[in-house]
């Protein structure tokens, strides 16, 4: 069951005979096209993959990929994907769930799943709005959001995804536009790659119940003004004409327009997603304008499950019995004739 | 020290009753799990019930800081810790005022004079010493000033006075191991190993422990000893286990036997945590425990396992089970097979969270959303909670089901001889593992006899599928809501569950197998069930005894049995679940039921009394 | 169109079953509750039964995304939406092929042929189109090729091709309306208030509207309508009303009458978020509404909320109750006032989340760990959750106790005529406030009669006191490990729960008071139940029944009404749930069961015959 | 029940009639008498006091205080008393609770309380352990530590109760020495009259299950090298010499001896609480050596139960209807004769 390449598979071997069921229009078909596009570049074993999800519109997700997966209850798919992974710690397990499935009924999971790092990705698909039971405002709503259960304006601040992954001690988080197939592609063979819990932030648009939520940030024409997309190593730049960047100042990051002020792109920060120290990903992942897409912080250390494994096969050497038949009669045991 | 007014008499006897108590830091679970353990190695048949306080360490001297330990021993086979008090060993006042109604007149009491102090008979809420006001005439009274006998025994070794005061237990055990003719040698052994390295300690213990055994050989008072001769108990090896002990290795062999790994997803609770400590420590034995953040993410940890192909166990109680009621319903529709232990307590909400009682029946049984019927079984003392872990994982695997595992605190905590399984002559497991070729395989496809569905792993190429807890077509296991599909479904699951009766053992009933009274029970209480029975029965009234390990189905033989007798009691340490229970499924027959909600159990006495009372048409 | 095979002919008739089916994005729940309401402001008695696919919206024209609303209307009161449809209008294949079951020969079939296009059959898996294979020859099968009617009707207006075909469900409202004599007057106005302010939308939908109302009227194919007379109602002033809305109702009223204000803490969970919903946006009464993170912080937030002094409510499903069953732990510990409305839906686990069903029972009764009783009480139709809420909320505050109130998808979605209550008609509620004085008073006190323990608010000066979840001491309320305490406690709080019998009506026995068979049921299911005796019962046979709303405790002349009948059985949508429950309540009775599990309520015909079959002795 | 000066009540009021049930030793002691000297100061009727807890040692607290109190179930201290505050909003309501039953059962109830910033204060007895049950891992115990769930030493990594506070977007965190009375009386009564979830971590130490968990950082000869005890708005300056002190370097906290290589006292940071960037006080609560004590955190702003309030008036303000049978006989209703 260990990593091969298999160059044989391709999008279709990775569908499954399941129709899809979501609303006309959702980005959910987005995602799952980009994730039936990026599983066979990650180079594993159709069988080797296993989809876990909670109860949402984006929970149904598992359905629709043809490999093995748990299509579970609301808000457990961080913990049901632990149980998966820690009993068979070669399978690749994706978390695939939704802003209330993972932020509100399964918030706790969430946080401990990141505190734990767990090699398994989350993909969170964040419409900030409970899709599935037709339109409730979700933990990432705004204030002011007209929903079913807030008809007078939310008034619950939200959390952000990358900030509470950050609070959880996160060792990777990213984030993504739901309407771009091709980042998203990219990304999740990345996270893949990634030894530890990835938490991904898909802005998926639900296009009945908030449709718009992200339509200026994801908008074509107005995107490469309001998003910026960074890579690690790479200087923090945006815009149509690449002319605006990230500096820091202070405590605060600033955006600059690049020949302006006598700021070049020597001054622009270069992006260190690497950096164990979380202080440049909070400002990043808090960033309103431009938001920021692409991997924010990727700190590659053990996962929980590699010292898992370590952890078995030490204490099971140090075992002071051959077997479970001389642990009952070791010990204090006596004889009745 | 003096003896008072009663003389006390050694001689041969059945069976014996001891009870340590002290504060919580004196050390009485220790000496009583010593005694115990001696008396067991000496043949003798035991049964034990530590009762504990709720509070981790309670202020010195306070009543609800008092901690107890009771132990049977017997030459019989002995199946409870006992109803009355024989000899009680009382380090405080505190634990004299709290125990001294479970001792009868004429029995001994043994008192450390030392802490009979005014601060400490405040804390007791005793107005005056009743070492001195006569209350206790009627008892064999033995004082004497422990804690500075010991200290003087002691004193040379260099310790502090805290350090010393601690070796008191030691020296009281060393008194009772005197009255009934124990060794020394396995608690010397025990002291050498516990604190290896401290030579001072050792030195301490075990002075205190040989200077209690000679205090009482030398002082006249004592005429002379109790002996207990061994009892008549089944050839074989044997050593003393808790229930919770039994349970961790009830599993560690379920994995053995069925080649499949374990893994634990668990959040700790009194009186369920020993289990998830005991397989950690195990860990060698291949063992994956995970302590969860919650009870829900224990169970779910579980069920995500099973789907990977273990043996999926979860531990907890009461209120933990509460939670993980929907949970259990995902692993019922998506039929994999889980563990789920439940040490009761007495409820409801926090309740007495340490002590025993039979209030989750119900709750096992119909705990749950929707029609999820799953099998429930219960363990009837704590070695039996060896076999019971073994069985539930077996139904779990071989029928693809979850599995409710009833015990309680009483009998988690407390010990008994277990003659020891060999794993080779326990029985295989046959987890219900893929059979089909990949043509006519389908997740939902069953075994034809059993109903469970095959259990497929991730890993396993072209077989790959989805599970989920919407209602699934019948064979394909595709989402599906049709109504006629939900009705089959519906059936099929509950039928699963029906036809584990046909792999579970028939009933057997202890007593008269037919006649007047039939008494019906279920896990923790058999010890005190039994003896009652057994002692009616063999005073010659035709008093049976049914007692349930398998609750849910029940064994096939179940009504032929209650035709057999004309009178029914249902005895259970609840408000009448069993009852509940048997009136759904038996209710052509009048049971009479027999109740208590205390926190403790069964008296053999007042069961005794019960059964007699309608036997004699009363 | 066409006519085809069969004569339609109209005439008067007692009640008639209309069910609207499409894709979910066709407007067909609202067509629905627009013939409803029209009818039921014609004086007719109605019933309704929405049924919606689990998906948001499903791909346009698949099996699955089928949505369906069904009436009945008649002039004699209607119990039930009705078994067999005489009229369907099916907007697509996919329509037509899920719901041609439901039709019996001979009855009516609306369909849009435009829609019976090839990509529409695939999707709907005929292999051929069923209007032209003769398939409905046994059928009046009115074709109309809707969408082009709908999109002349209102081409002028400058809508996009979509927005046009919108419009299509209003053409075929219209039609129906005309079938059976409606005004459109109401829908009209409707429209007006829903399009406010879009003028286009406005024009557009009237126009189809009396565009498939004239077409119906001209079309000379439709010889003549149906018509059906006013019902005999009680005289009053009426509207419709939903279960959902009437639950959030009668909470507002029992807060009117208890002058507690209400705290909802809920997280949403279908068919239950309604409730929230409703009471969220009639915010202005005072009703603090509060959408918590999960199921667990709802009751949690409830229970701080009502030890603050609040009616204090929790709304969910099945999966949610589960959750809850800890918290409810507490709240019986604590003896503080909540109500908890589960709204029930086919389980287990996620189950048909959209479907009803009544498998929550043995839930609501036993879900719990440890002896932690509560009251249950059920509601039988849409608008009578308006009183069973305010019951609820009554029982729990002049009890202090949790109460468990179980509605199902069914009534909750559906909705009847409810004839309004002035609150000045409504009883008073009267909460255990305080009524000791400073010196009598200790936090378990309680009230001789009820055993209610008085509610004491933060914020009053002298009386500061700490609740909580271990045990409590009789009177004092201090924490108490003791066995005689438990054992009273435990007793206390189910004698508490018991004696709520002297506060709830006597059961009433519809149909025969005494005789032959009596019919058991309880909750959503009372129309069909009701219809089905009530037809036998007025053919001459012995037959009554005995619905029950407040199922633990139940009304005291239960066991009376029992002895006074021959044979019993007992229907649930279930396994057998209250079956188990009246077995161990009354074991002396024979119940048979009568069953069914398929996410749909029973059908009148079903029962009738099951009736029949049990009163010839079959 | 509004505020009010009330200059009669001391210790002695507060105290309850139950006897105090704690380990001889154990630092509850500590905190409960810093709570019962600091609850006179608060100048508010003994009435209007709740406290709060789930299940664990520290849960116990609201029994030995003489107000109104809730003994709970574990880990729902939170909710319960949003439920309580919102009922009620005129009442002081605090969340007495320890590391497990806030982090580990009661995470999610934790991070939700302070995403929406209800007024209530949360005192965490972090002794990263569970005591109660005698001694198993928290999710605050270290990698390594030993307890009886991890005899072969903890593998699961910690969360920082401060940064999970931030990641929550909280808006107040302060940390104090469970063996400093008088800094927890003043904390306590500075907290009582912040507005909005006040996060308050108690190192706690269990004599029993992990004594010396803080020795190196609360034993009184090191403390004042190994804490820093921060305010707002003065410079952040320690040592038993008050000779070392915090600066910036890039992203990152350094420590800096005053006197040496140039660095006066000038250059040292001034500790700004009430910055709503939360950058500072991420690096605060990280900070390991020194450990960072006092208010690091504190961002006064409108908090949930207020705005829940104006809500609630103002959409009763613009009631369609005067009362309920207004609404009942309102719309669409027909008469039956
Ligand atoms: C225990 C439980 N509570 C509540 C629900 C109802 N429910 C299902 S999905 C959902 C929220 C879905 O929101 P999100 O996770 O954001 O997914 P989306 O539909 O927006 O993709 C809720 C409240 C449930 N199924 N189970
Ligand atoms: C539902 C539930 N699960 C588990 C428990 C057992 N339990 C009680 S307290 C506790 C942990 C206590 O740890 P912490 O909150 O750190 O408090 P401490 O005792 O250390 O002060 C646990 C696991 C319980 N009472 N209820
Ligand atoms: S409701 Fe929203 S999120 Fe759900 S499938 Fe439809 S568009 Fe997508
Ligand atoms: S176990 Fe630890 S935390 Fe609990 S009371 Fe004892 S010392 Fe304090
Ligand atoms: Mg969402
Ligand atoms: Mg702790």
């Amino acid at each position: 069951m260990s990593e091969q390449t298999n160059p044989v598979l391709t999008f279709k071997d990775f569908q499954s005979d399941q129709e899809v069921r979501w609303c006309p229009g959702c980005d959910d078909y987005i995602i799952l096209r980009a994730m039936l596009k990026a599983l066979p570049e990650m180079g594993r074993k159709k069988e080797d993959f296993v989809f876990v999800s909670g109860i949402g519109c984006s929970s149904r997700f598992p359905y629709y990929v043809g490999t093995y997966g748990i299509h579970g209850i609301h808000g457990r798919a961080a913990a049901i994907a632990t149980g998966v992974k820690l009993a068979n710690p070669e399978l690749s397990v994706w978390v695939m769930t939704g802003d209330g499935d993972a932020m509100a009924i399964g918030g706790n999971h969430f946080i401990h799943l990141i505190r734990r790092n767990i090699n398994i990705k989350i993909v969170m698909f964040n419409n900030e709005i409970y899709g599935l039971t037709k339109g409730q405002f979700s933990p990432t709503s705004l204030i002011g959001q007209k929903t079913y259960t807030s008809p007078y304006g939310n008034i619950q601040p939200p959390f952000n995804p990358g900030q509470l992954t950050i609070g959880s001690s996160g060792k990777y988080f990213a984030r993504v536009p739901g309407n771009d197939p091709k980042m998203m592609e990219e990304l999740f063979v990345k996270a893949e790659k990634f030894k530890g819990t990835a938490s991904i932030e898909v802005l998926q648009n639900c296009v009945i119940f908030n449709d718009g939520a992200f339509e200026e940030i994801t908008n074509k024409e107005t995107e490469s003004e309001n998003q910026i997309r960074i890579e690690h190593g790479k200087k923090m730049i945006f815009g149509k004409n690449k002319d605006k960047g990230l500096i820091l100042k202070g405590f605060k990051l600033e955006v600059v327009n690049i020949g302006e002020n006598g700021i070049t792109e020597d001054d622009i920060l270069v992006h260190d997603a690497h950096e164990a120290d979380p202080t440049l990903h909070l400002m990043l992942v808090r960033l309103q304008n431009p938001v920021v897409m692409g991997e924010i912080r990727r700190i590659e250390e053990t996962s929980y499950d590699e010292v898992y494994v370590e952890r078995m096969e030490s204490v099971a050497k140090k075992s002071p019995f051959k077997n479970l038949d001389e642990m009952f009669f070791s010990g204090d045991t006596y004889v009745v004739e | 020290m003096t003896e008072k007014k009663l003389k006390l008499t050694g001689g041969t006897v059945d069976s014996v009753v001891i009870r340590f108590v002290g504060d919580s830091g004196d050390g009485m679970q220790l000496t009583g799990t010593q005694f115990s353990d001696t008396s067991a190695m000496m043949g003798n048949d035991i049964a034990t019930f530590p009762n504990y306080p709720s509070e981790i360490r309670a202020p010195q001297g306070s009543i609800y800081g008092v901690s107890g330990f009771q132990v049977q021993i017997g030459h019989a086979t002995v199946h409870t810790p006992g109803d009355e008090v024989d000899v009680l060993v009382a380090m405080n006042p505190a634990a004299l005022k709290t125990n001294l109604s479970s001792v009868p007149v004429g029995k001994t009491i043994i008192v450390d004079t030392d802490s009979f102090n005014k601060k400490n008979l405040q804390k007791a809420e005793y107005d005056e010493n009743p070492l001195l006001t006569g209350e206790l005439n009627n008892f064999v009274v033995i004082e004497a000033p422990i804690t500075t006998l010991t200290r003087e025994s002691i004193a040379d070794i260099g310790l502090d006075n805290k350090a010393m005061t601690r070796s008191k237990n030691m020296f009281a055990l060393g008194m009772v191991f005197w009255m009934f003719s124990r060794p020394l040698k396995y608690t010397e052994t025990f002291i050498d190993k516990k604190f290896a390295g401290k030579t001072q300690l050792i030195e301490a213990n075990k002075r205190a422990l040989r200077a209690g055994f000679n205090f009482a050989e030398t002082i006249e008072l004592i005429s002379s000893a109790y002996t207990i001769l061994p009892a008549k108990m089944d050839p074989g090896i044997y050593r003393i286990i808790s229930g919770n002990t039994a349970t961790a290795w009830g599993f560690l062999a379920a994995s053995e036997k069925s080649g499949r790994p374990i893994f634990l997803g668990s959040y700790p609770i009194t009186p369920a945590t020993e289990i998830l400590q005991e397989l950690t420590a195990k860990k060698y034995f291949g063992a994956k425990t995970f302590q969860a953040e919650d009870e829900i993410a224990g169970i779910s940890t579980a069920i995500g396992a099973s789907f990977s192909g273990h043996l999926a166990i979860t531990t907890t109680s009461g209120p933990g089970l509460a939670l993980k009621g929907e949970a259990i319903g995902l692993a019922v529709m998506t039929e994999l097979p889980i563990v789920i232990v439940d040490v009761q307590r007495a409820g409801p909400s926090t309740g007495l969270p340490t002590k025993p009682e039979q209030s989750d029946l119900l709750q096992a049984m119909y705990g749950r959303h929707g029609e999820s019927p799953v099998i429930v079984v219960a363990a009837k003392s704590p070695a039996d909670c060896f076999n019971m872990a073994f069985e539930a994982s077996r139904l779990a695997m071989e029928h693809m089901t979850p599995v409710i595992l009833l015990t309680d605190g009483y009998i988690a905590n407390g010990s008994e001889p277990w003659k020891i399984k060999k794993t080779e002559d326990l029985p295989i497991i046959y987890p219900n593992d893929l059979k089909s070729s990949r043509e006519e395989w389908m997740p939902y496809k069953r075994d034809p006899e059993t109903l469970a569905r095959e259990w497929v792993l991730p890993g396993t190429p072209g077989f790959e599928h989805r599970v989920g807890g919407l209602e699934k077509k019948d064979g394909t296991g595709d989402v599906n809501q049709s109504p006629e599909n939900h009705q089959l479904m519906v059936k099929l699951r509950a039928e699963k569950i029906c036809r584990v009766k046909n792999n579970i053992p028939l009933m057997q009933v202890d007593g008269a197998q037919e006649g007047d009274l039939l008494v019906i029970g279920w896990g923790g209480t058999y010890g005190s069930l039994f003896t009652a029975v057994n002692h009616l029965f063999e005073s010659g009234q035709k008093i049976g005894l049914m007692h349930f390990s398998y609750l849910n189905p029940m064994p096939k033989n179940t009504e032929e049995i209650l035709k057999k007798f004309k009178k029914f009691i249902i005895c259970e340490l609840n408000m009448g679940q069993l009852h509940t229970v048997m009136n759904s499924k038996f209710p052509e027959y009048d049971y009479f039921k027999f109740n208590k909600v205390q926190g403790l159990p069964f008296t053999v006495l007042e069961l005794t009394q019960k059964f007699e009372q309608i036997l004699n048409n009363q």
